[in-house]
């Protein structure tokens, strides 16, 4: 493989930290160790920077700097959400609504406080993966305490109505959470016109660091703690704050904040023409997911008779990164939660591929892909006996 | 994850392809697990002197019909059979515990055409030993994304 | 203060990332930055990396591979063991055992635990912190399913009789925790030779980078899961990986665990030094503490009349960076509850000193804190009308 | 944490001591709390003509300390009694929400100190107004490590 084209399209997965990121979080690695709660100068220099990701974040996300918690990433920030709302408000009631789509962060949660008592329900999704709002308004109960539906979804790019929803919980009082972590830097944020009291972000989903996240909660939102100890993070999120992670979330979060449109607007483009052309060119394919309302990186598609962590295995061979919903890679017996919910049968989502584009790929990454799916697919056809039989059908 | 070996055999698999008109066939799996196994023999004096492979599913899938095709190859039906799972697992330099079903799957498509075999040929078929069944096993598992 | 010494004696608070420790992870922020849960090549790469650390961790603690889980610290690791356990034991008992002088990341995950209907016994500590292992046998009840007791304070550098603890534990079948935090690096630590179940650790305590830790849990041993979603750590704790944070850990524990005899000779000698001359040329002060149960680091020294923050403050001007227990420095109203707990007077505790050594310091270090600290405490003692007070009274 | 104001105070406390038979002294706060506050005054023709402390506290007790004492020099006592503790924590540029309590406490060390004066002149007591009481605030609390 070495000296071939590398072509990273996963990143839904994760992305590579920015040079200025990087560059960010040295000194706070190597130099102002000290620990923010300290008062000394070295610990006073991590304190404050901490603050100034504070700004950014809330900046970007249309909030106050109070109103900003650093987490460990999405998964902590979904937990906390989560269970924080569960714990705190168990006395109004034990009923949580959430998607049938969510990401395992939320739906094993979810799963979890089932076994200590909640009840929850898991809304279905129409066949390109939406969430309807009307769904969520008649589900609320007396015993409601939390709404959680995700921004956008990490397999088929499904991004979801939750300024819509939003309104709904306004109405009936219910905390709404969204897990906004593929949204950031794609599309603009702001939690004021999306009406969400608690909002998930990672760092390294938007060329961050991986270990690093953030809780948006909205001021006066009193969800329970997840970590308990320490004063830190105003005494709601214990812990030796991770002070290059978060400084290196501030200056991504920064970035990604900054002209959105105009950077993804070039992703966007690739991925509407990488898209039509795979439709086009190789025959028994589906794009799985909204057409529109969609995430501007990610396409996913599913290639009939053939299973998606061979034709990972193949991509790999050739450079090319990339992400399948096969349980196969997983591990478990099911195929993906997300492309079931959409209505896909199993042996096509065992097919799905997923490429998601970020801001450093080129018109030769695209090329590169071209070349090299069809070649994959059919020689993964070739020896499919799906295939085999598909074909015998068709001549008799 | 997977050895050297699976990846030689996923990337260059021995004996793909369908057999015309086998002694044997068997299929094993299906496509709601992900996957489907088929293996035809052609038997010469009881031995097996070919072996082919059609097989929809992941790399350790492919590369366990490619070894289990290469395995039974040359073997009499007796021998063929007693190619157990471990046999074709060990022989690709192991397999992560997640996979180790692709390899139950080769050796339950052996018996199957092995089996197949027997019956055209008017033969109670061999019964299977107990415990070898197709089964996803509890393990590592990756994150979702 | 520019172009003056500065004097770093706050090692129990956090450690500067050692420059092996910071090269390892470098890598991992930069190049091999694939999610390691994917399966192509530069997610295989941190894959590897963060087997190869919990090979690391695994083998500092005399523990297998498959019982090591990555954490993002010490506050995490302590929340995980504690909840963690008490759900999963809910339905065999309600009762948890700890001292007084633990971590707020273990009381305080008690303390809310307690409102979800758990009870919690505290046990109290001698004059010098330490915990009486017969009070534990004593306070195990048919409902014990807990003890959590810290190997070592991170205030007055006490160190517990966890062996001890431990046979008693095992003895009754009941799931024993230490809050080992203070203690990787300063002295060896074998969880078989402890009879723990389970034992915290925070990267950043031992010359490694904020934002990570580990849980050790013994094969068998099924807490509850923190953070549930993807099936990282084996399933046990969600969340993408902290790559280049858990490869620091990795490196980080390797060198602790390298020698710790004879790299923490010095800084005993030091201690000791210290210690003595300090207690010998200021009047009215006091060690805190066991005189020789004691971390090879840890200095906590009471000095009447004057109060902690204000001698940080001073200390500070001088480049010197130290902590106290005065409750001046975190907005509580109470001083320490560790200095309470071993029985000091409020304006005593008030006063409390703690300088923590650690590998870099220099006798050149001792000498700076033995040039500059008689003057800060006279100082303020001139200013004490508590010590105005007293020289009244010695006069009259 | 500090404003440049009050660590200059902190670091050059104005006005530390004791006066020698002070026409009024106030001590306020305890030892418990971690802070104690003594202002002695000198009054000439209802003027304070000189005032110093002694304090055992943090930072922003001993500034603030320093701050009020010079406030209220040259001040007549209903001046000084009108010198808030909002006046002693904006002439430090700011106090952390924390510490505003040491604000408070140079208040009424300021009250104290001028009814003791009155009450050895056989005046009555200035009496509180309401709300100015020695509190400690919620705020931002430190991890502790
Ligand atoms: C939608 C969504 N939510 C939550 C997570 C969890 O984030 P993290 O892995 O950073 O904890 C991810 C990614 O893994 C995600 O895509
Ligand atoms: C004894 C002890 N336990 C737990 C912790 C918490 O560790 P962290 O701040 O890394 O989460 C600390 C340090 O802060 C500690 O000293």
């Amino acid at each position: 493989m070495t000296g071939q084209r590398f072509v990273y399209m996963d990143h839904a997965a994760t992305t590579q930290p920015h040079p200025d990121v990087i560059a960010a979080m040295l000194p706070y690695l190597r130099d102002h160790y000290g620990n923010p709660s300290s008062i000394y100068g070295i610990a006073r220099d991590a304190r404050e920077a901490v603050e100034v990701a504070r700004q950014k974040t809330a900046a970007t996300l249309g909030a106050g700097p109070e109103e900003i918690y650093f987490t460990a990433g999405g998964t902590e920030s979904d937990n906390w959400a989560i269970k924080g709302t569960a714990f705190a408000q168990r006395k109004k009631g034990n009923h949580i609504i959430t998607s049938a789509i969510e990401h395992h962060a939320v739906l094993h949660t979810c799963g979890w406080l089932e076994k200590q008592g909640f009840t929850v329900t898991y809304l279905p999704v129409d066949g390109t993966g939406l969430v309807n709002p009307s769904d969520v308004e008649r589900a609320i109960t007396e015993k409601t305490i939390l709404i959680t539906i995700m921004h956008a979804n990490n397999e088929i790019g499904t991004i979801e109505p939750i300024a819509e929803i939003g309104k709904i919980a306004q109405e009936h009082s219910v905390t709404f959470h969204t897990d906004a972590v593929q949204v950031v830097g794609a599309i603009p944020v702001n939690v004021k016109e999306l009406g969400v009291d608690l909002l998930s972000l990672s760092a390294h989903k938007f060329y961050g660091p991986k270990g690093a996240g953030a809780l948006y909660i909205r001021g006066g939102r009193r969800p329970d703690s997840l970590l308990h100890g320490g004063g830190q993070e105003r005494k709601k999120r214990a812990g030796t704050e991770n002070v290059a992670g978060i400084v290196g979330l501030g200056k991504a979060i920064e970035l990604a904040g900054t002209d959105i449109p105009g950077r993804t607007a070039v992703i966007r483009a690739y991925r509407d023409q990488l898209t039509a052309w795979i439709l086009a060119e190789i025959p028994h394919t589906r794009l799985n997911g909204h057409a529109v309302q969609r995430l501007p990186g990610n396409i996913n598609i599913s290639f009939a008779f053939i299973e998606g962590e061979s034709m990972l295995l193949l991509l790999d061979s050739f450079g090319i990164a990339a992400s399948t919903g096969s349980a196969c890679t997983s591990g478990s017996l099911e195929p993906s939660h997300v492309l079931m919910a959409i209505g896909l049968p199993h042996e096509i989502a065992h097919g799905s591929l997923r490429l998601t584009l970020g801001e450093e790929n080129t018109p030769e990454d695209i090329a590169h892909v071209q070349s090299v799916l069809p070649g994959v697919v059919s020689r993964l056809r070739e020896m499919s006996p799906l295939y085999q039989k598909m074909k015998e059908q068709r001549v008799s | 994850m997977y050895s050297k070996k699976v990846m030689e055999h996923f990337m260059n698999p021995r004996n793909v392809g369908a057999i015309e008109n086998p002694d044997g066939v068997g299929e094993v799996g299906n496509p709601v697990c992900g996957d489907i196994m088929k293996i035809y023999i052609r038997v010469e004096d009881n031995r097996i002197t070919d072996a082919k492979f059609m097989t929809f599913g992941c790399g350790a899938a492919i590369a366990s019909s490619s070894m289990a095709t290469e395995l039974i190859k040359g073997k009499t039906l007796e021998e063929a059979w007693d190619v157990t799972n471990t046999a074709v697992a060990e022989a690709l330099e192991g397999l992560p515990p997640v996979k180790i079903h692709c390899s139950l799957l080769a050796e339950e498509g052996i018996h199957m055409a092995i089996n197949d075999y027997r019956q055209k040929k008017g033969l109670e078929p061999w019964v299977e030993k107990k415990g070898t069944h197709h089964t996803h096993e509890e393990g590592k598992e990756a994150g979702d994304s």
